[in-house]
């Protein structure tokens, strides 16, 4: 079938970064350069041509993007400048705006105020949130822990709230985004596809892929370069361990062990790892630092924020000075709430899913495709043959 | 011509390029043996220092009269060995080479079969050797004018730097004025100068030089004589014949555009807005990009090897038409900002200075570049009722895979470069060859690239091959400097080698008069005798073939050589049957 | 050994030979029975050359120019060309087999070919046999 | 006998007779001839015997003319017995020369030959087909007959040849020359030479006018109206003229008939036949393949053209078949 080229597409992925496709001229050094580029998904090249030719439909329904994990070796060694590796990245921010249904990513990734804008009025209204939370649950500000909501459950109670049901929906109204969202993924890569016609097993057969990419980030691993996949991880874990403090906190109310040695190791992890991203996305040292998109400015600037609030919260309340413990603490949940509710469904952080999926999807169409030409060889043997 | 002949003969083992396939020592063995044969010698490199000492020493030794050297190709290495026993006090036309590499050891497989064959064509050079005749140099006088057929940039240019140097110039042009096609464009790639610019300067200085005629509307009638000592007849205007007598000849007549409508898939001439290049050329020399309804066009695309690198069409490639592609993608982005310009091509070909810059510079400025197979090339549709462009391109992208469509407001077919419909005359006046396209061939295509077969004819520019500006004035240049080298000797050494009649045997049948290509047999009506004008002859043999009476004699390529070399390459091969 | 033709081959200087030369640079192998003789031009070729390498016991002779058109000397091949098919008529009624005599256009790009030329022409010839030309008048001196 | 004389012989070997005819017609020269020679056998005029010859000392003859190709035993015989009696042997004649007429034979097999003259010849009475044999049984004995060889040959093929008179008949004004030459004592050219012809070819005494070749299309003598004045090959006719030694006196294009080569091939051509093949196709006005065939297919009988007279002194001298 043929496709129609849309000239406009390139226009807008500019504004996704895609600033160098264009001096592309199809050498191939770059898919051969890729580590991770193995058959039948042979990148970066061909996702570059669909961009140039303005093939919009193609490149919604590719997973390539996804399977990059940007080390930069292909812009390093791109002989025409045209920074396959960032181009990747931008196709990736591209895709995390197609797969929102609400149009709000698009938004936030064409727009750097509108990201900035929406940051700032979401953590606003959570600071005023958490301190309304706080001062209305009777929490005195000058002692630490005392004005988080939940050492004060009993009043939220009464006030018929439940700090867990706020937790809940929020929770929901996030992971039912990103739900949406990876269907959409789904179906523009593998369901609507009819040429592929996954049987049911073959989902089954790699559906632990999602986790374990998801936390090992085994992939990023076979990249040439180690140390982006160290700090990745390092970044990875400390929001796993936050991750971990809060559901503690939540579930089991238990603030001494979580709070008092996971919390300032995840602190210092994402402290640690997003200075140091941040400074080599300032300073432009490697290859994937060179080019940043707001939303990477924005993200990493966030989970610094995120991080030493956190920390110094934590200090402030060891030492005892409980008033700037807890405006940590507000401070902190203001740059938490925005990266939850913006960060995570809209742009940048949105990759901790899709990214994992697509792994997922690709191993799936992968055996698709050696199945079918398994069999093709199959039936060729008995025909080369009787010839 | 004697039986007492004392040849040398050196058998290379060219390192192992020889040696390893073909056994040297057994050929050396059994070529000792060879009536006639002096000495016989294999070593490993002959054409090296040694190894020509070896036989420039072993001719003073053993007093040797013909040599024999097994080794490369005579294309190779004559030259080598034939300098090498001149410097031994021999003739140089003493020598005769066997092959016995580059159409023995390189080419077979099986060391017997490869060791016999060295044997058959060593024997055949041993047997052809005794009747070899010592030749040496012509010269004839030189006359320093010069005729320059063409007045395209190629053409001033050669004129000028004749003129330059002070040697008289008849410019014959057959238009009515100077600058050829280059007076068709508009800018020039990659640097877009004006064409006009470079053109107004020397079409000045050319008609302003008093050592230079220029003939407008005039075509050269005949050419006769030879290298140094022509004669050509110009008529001008039609009727006006004018004699002039010149020493070289510059061809270069350039080239037309290939006809864009006989490659019915591209729509030219059904759709009024598929245009060529030139008609794109002339939109832009007037400064305007427009459609035919006077609109500017939103979608543009360019359409490249139209008529070149075709099995259809011709198959070779045009050379300057795609940076010109790129030339009007940029030319238009100018003149239509919002245009969405793509460009379909085989095989982007960014060669020249300055060239590939030009190609990503303009990738930068969101020209859509896509590749399709020559074999599957991209067809032009209407587009479909209530499309907001005017065309449907469709294409096989190979680069993706994908069968694509492209809107087209305006599409530009990139006409390769074709010979001219009269370069079959041209050739036949100054007597040169042409390839199969039509192009005139070269005396060399790498060392020899402005010299043609026929002495003191010279081609540049287009009329030889595509070419871009740059190319076509360096060749111009070159000719020049050939010319003019040859007018500082002030005669011209002719190669000795080439057929005479022998009066006492000719009878004045005139078979040959008419097989000569060169017109080089000239018949004497008293004396009923055809004679050859050895400066003429270049050796090909034609006429001593055809010659019924066996009156005429190829130097160095005489039937009873030749004969030698059957019976030598048979001989052998009886021997061992 | 089986039967090996022995085959002589005259090539023009500016096509074929160098065509053959290119077959060398290229190592594109081929079958050894052909022994080349090298001309300036096609139209060099005198029909007793050929009648020449028959009567000393050639069991085939195959003639190389440039493709028409392509002649070095602008119009050499076309010699060639007219002179083969009236020596091919003459060598048919002297019994000699159609293959044993060949012309080929073969450029001086075609290294390729020339091999396929001398390949072909050595397998067709080894199928047909050995000339008995020279056999026969051998023969013809010893027994009336 | 008077030993001052002369001696010669006269030989008619595979031949028309016209060579010795050609003796003949010197007209009141032959009784120079006579006065000058003792003639010990002359097919035509004088009844020599073989046993005469055989009886002479050997290289008693002075002069020994061989006309006529070698086709038998017979022919083979003689040429060995005069060979060893005379001191100088000349081929006489086309056929003695390079083959003749009779060499034309040579594109057929001996068999080929003898089926169509004793076989399949409509003249031949059923019941009566009998092949020749060298040797017959008959009653009271055998019966030879001279062996039927398998090919002709030319003279030297057979016995060294001392001088070589060309012509099918070599013109009498040739024959005279030669004989003269031999009677008056004077020194003889080298051995091998051929005496009584031009160094140069027959267009070098045709007065026919000559211009440049270029042929559409050939035809046979009397397809075509001739214009007597322009030559014979210009006009499409294959004419051997110009490769064949001229000393024949211009008959044939005189004639309005053109050359067919009696006169054998120039000084420095090895095959008479290749240089009509090659220079007639040469002058072929066409590039075109087909066009070439087309126009070659004007010439029938290209062997007939080419050999007419030098088939058995060819490169090839018969056929494979």
């Amino acid at each position: 079938m043929a496709v129609r080229a849309n000239p406009n597409l390139l226009k807008q992925l500019k504004r996704y970064g895609a600033d160098d496709v264009t001096k592309c001229f199809h050498c191939g050094t770059c898919s051969a350069t890729c580590p991770l580029s193995q058959e039948p998904f042979l990148f970066p090249r061909k996702s570059m041509r669909y961009l140039q030719m303005g093939l919009g439909d193609r490149l919604k329904g590719n997973l390539e993007p996804w399977l990059c994990y940007y080390c930069g070796d292909c812009s390093d060694q791109c002989p025409r400048e045209a920074q396959p590796g960032e181009t990747m990245m931008s196709m990736r921010r591209w895709l995390t705006a197609k797969y929102d249904f609400t149009g709000l990513s698009m938004l936030f990734y064409e727009s750097r105020t509108a990201e900035v804008a929406a940051i700032i009025v979401v953590g606003i209204l959570s600071g005023i949130g958490f301190y309304l939370l706080g001062a209305l649950s009777g929490g005195d500000f000058g002692s630490y822990p005392g004005f988080i909501p939940g050492h004060n459950a009993e009043y939220l109670t009464e006030l018929g709230w439940d700090v867990k049901s706020v937790v809940l929906v929020m929770a929901v109204f996030v992971l039912g985004l990103l739900g949406i969202n990876v269907l959409r993924m789904w179906w523009f890569t593998t369901g609507s596809r009819k040429d592929l016609n996954v049987p049911f097993d073959i989902y089954m057969k790699h559906i632990l892929l999602c986790p374990w990419h998801f936390f090992t980030q085994k992939r990023y691993s076979e990249c040439d370069k180690k140390k982006p996949w160290v700090v990745h991880i390092i970044l990875m874990l400390g929001f796993v361990a936050l991750f971990a403090v809060f559901l503690a906190h939540m579930i089991w109310q238990d603030d001494t062990h979580a709070h008092t040695y996971l919390g300032p190791l995840a602190g210092v992890m994402l402290v640690g790892a997003s200075s140091f991203a941040l400074s080599g996305r300032l300073n432009k040292t490697e290859a994937h630092y060179k080019y940043s998109h707001h939303s990477d400015m924005n993200f990493l600037y966030m989970c610094l924020f995120v991080g030493l609030t956190g920390l110094a919260q934590h200090i402030a309340g060891r030492i005892g000075c409980g008033a700037f413990a807890n405006f940590m603490y507000i401070l902190h949940m203001m740059g938490a709430v925005p990266m939850l509710l913006i960060q995570l469904p809209f742009t940048k952080w949105a990759h901790l899913v899709y990214r994992p999926h697509a792994m997922y999807f690709a191993a799936i169409q992968a055996d698709v495709i050696a199945g079918r030409e398994g069999a093709k060889g199959a039936s060729a043997v008995p025909h080369k043959q009787s010839a | 011509m004697t039986t007492e002949c004392k040849i040398g003969v050196y058998v290379c083992s060219c390192g192992t390029n020889i040696g390893k396939m073909v056994d040297c020592d057994a050929v050396t063995g059994y070529t000792k043996n060879l009536p006639g044969v002096a000495v016989c010698k294999s070593y490993k490199y002959m054409c090296s220092n040694p190894g020509q000492e070896m036989i420039v020493k072993d001719i003073q030794r053993y007093g040797l009269d013909r040599v024999v050297v097994a080794a490369c190709s005579p294309r190779m290495h004559e030259p080598t060995f034939r300098a090498a026993i001149s410097h031994g006090g021999l003739n140089p036309y003493y020598l005769e080479m066997a092959n016995i590499r580059e159409q023995c050891s390189w080419v077979h497989d099986d060391h017997q079969q490869a060791t016999d064959k060295a044997k058959a064509l060593t024997c055949a050079a041993v047997k052809r050797v005794p009747f070899h005749e010592p030749f040496d140099m012509q010269s004839v006088p030189m006359n320093s004018a010069s005729l320059v057929i063409g007045g395209g940039v190629a053409g001033l240019t050669a004129a000028l730097e004749l003129a330059d140097a002070n040697q008289p110039v008849y410019l014959v042009e057959k238009d009515g004025k100077l600058g050829g096609n280059l007076a068709r464009i508009d800018l020039t790639s990659p640097y877009l100068d004006s064409a006009k610019d470079l053109l107004a300067e020397r079409i000045c200085r050319v008609t302003k030089n008093p050592k230079i005629t220029v003939m407008l509307n005039s075509e050269v009638e005949s050419i006769s004589g030879y290298v140094g000592n022509f004669k050509a007849q110009i008529k001008s205007n039609g009727e006006a014949v004018t004699d002039i007598e010149i020493g070289s000849i510059i061809v270069c007549t350039g080239f037309r555009e290939f006809d864009a409508s006989k490659v019915g898939e591209y729509g030219y001439g059904r759709f009024p807005n598929v245009v060529t290049s030139f008609d794109l050329e002339k939109m832009l020399k007037e400064g305007r990009v427009v459609m035919k309804d006077g609109k500017t066009p939103k979608y543009v695309t360019i359409i490249n090897c139209v008529g070149s690198r075709s099995g259809k069409y011709n198959r070779y490639c045009s050379r300057v038409c795609c940076m010109t592609a790129l030339k009007y993608a940029n030319g238009i982005k100018s003149a239509a900002p919002d245009a969405f310009i793509t460009n379909l091509y085989t095989d982007m070909n960014a060669f020249g200075k300055g060239c590939e810059d030009f190609y990503r510079r303009s990738a930068e400025r969101d020209t859509i570049f896509m590749m399709f197979d020559k074999h599957a090339p991209p067809t032009v549709s209407a587009a479909g009722k209530g499309e907001h462009f005017n065309m449907l391109v469709k294409v096989n992208e190979i680069l993706s895979g994908e069968e694509v469509e492209i809107p087209a407001d305006m599409v530009v077919l990139m006409v390769g470069m074709e010979a001219r419909e009269d370069s079959m005359n041209v050739a036949r006046l100054v007597n040169i060859s042409r390839d199969k396209d039509g192009w005139f061939i070269e005396s060399h295509p790498k060392l020899d690239p402005v010299a043609t077969s026929t002495d003191g004819v010279f081609i540049a520019g287009a009329c030889a091959s595509p070419k871009d500006i740059p190319d076509t004035v360096a060749q111009a240049r070159a000719t020049t400097a050939r010319i003019l080298a040859k007018i500082c000797q002030g005669e011209i050494w002719v190669e000795p080698v080439y057929a005479e009649i022998n009066e006492d045997l000719c009878s004045g049948c005139r078979v040959c008069n008419e097989l000569c290509p060169y017109s080089a047999i000239d018949y004497d009506p008293v004396k009923k005798r055809s004679a050859i004008i050895s400066v003429m002859c270049k050796s090909c043999g034609g006429c001593v073939a055809g010659c019924p009476s066996g009156a005429i004699k190829a130097r160095h390529f005489t039937d009873k050589q030749i004969f030698e070399q059957i019976e030598g390459v048979l001989e052998w091969a009886s021997s061992r049957a | 050994m089986g039967f090996e033709p022995r085959i002589v081959g005259f090539l023009c200087n500016w096509c074929s030979y160098t065509g053959a030369d290119l077959a060398g640079t290229s190592r594109i192998k081929y079958q050894p029975n052909v022994s080349i003789i090298r001309v300036m031009c096609s139209a060099r070729i005198d029909p007793t050359f050929v009648l020449k390498a028959l009567s000393m016991g050639a069991d085939g002779v195959v003639i190389c120019g440039c493709h028409p058109v392509d002649c070095h000397y602008i119009s050499g091949n076309y010699k060639a060309m007219r002179r083969f098919p009236l020596l091919k008529k003459l060598l048919k009624e002297f019994g000699v087999e159609d293959e044993r005599v060949r012309l080929e256009w073969v450029s001086a790009s075609e290294g390729q070919r020339f091999s396929e030329v001398i390949n072909d022409m050595t397998d067709k010839i080894r199928a047909l046999g050995p000339s008995k030309i020279r056999v026969q008048l051998d023969a013809d001196k010893v027994e009336r | 006998m008077d030993k001052k004389k002369l001696q010669i012989a006269l030989y008619w070997g595979a031949a028309c007779g016209g060579c010795d005819v050609s003796v003949l017609d010197t007209n009141e020269f032959i009784l120079d001839i006579a006065a000058a020679c003792d003639i010990h056998m002359w097919p035509i005029a004088h009844d020599g015997k073989y046993k005469d010859i055989e009886a002479l000392e050997d290289g008693f003859l002075d002069l020994a003319m061989y006309n006529g190709a070698v086709r038998n035993s017979e022919n083979e015989h003689i040429a060995h017995l005069l060979r060893k009696k005379s001191k100088v042997m000349v081929a006489y004649g086309s056929c003695a020369h390079i083959g003749g007429i009779p060499g034309l034979a040579n594109t057929f097999t001996r068999e080929e030959i003898f089926e169509s003259a004793y076989l399949k010849n409509p003249s031949i009475q059923e019941g009566n087909k009998t092949v020749p044999q060298p040797q017959t049984e008959v009653d009271g004995g055998e019966l030879t007959i001279p062996a039927f060889y398998k090919r002709v040959y030319k003279l030297d093929d057979v016995v060294d040849v001392d001088y070589y008179i060309p012509g099918c008949p070599p013109a009498p004004e040739q024959c005279k020359a030669v004989l003269s030459l031999i009677v008056s004592g004077q020194p003889l050219p080298p051995k091998g030479s051929v005496v009584g012809a031009s160094e140069r070819a027959l267009c070098e005494d045709c007065q026919r006018k000559k211009d440049e070749k270029m042929i559409k299309q050939f035809f046979r003598p009397w397809q075509i109206i001739q214009d007597p004045e322009k030559c014979l090959l210009e006009q499409g006719i294959v004419c051997a003229g110009s490769a064949t030694r001229s000393g024949c006196g211009v008959r044939c294009p005189d004639s309005n008939m053109p050359c067919r080569g009696c006169y054998g091939p120039m000084p420095n051509v090895v095959d008479q036949g290749a240089k009509i093949i090659s220079s007639v196709s040469s002058i072929i006005d066409s590039q075109d393949p087909e066009e070439i065939d087309k126009i070659l297919s004007g010439i029938h009988d290209i062997t007939g053209y080419a050999y007419r007279f030098g088939m058995a002194g060819s490169l090839l001298q018969r056929s494979v078949r």
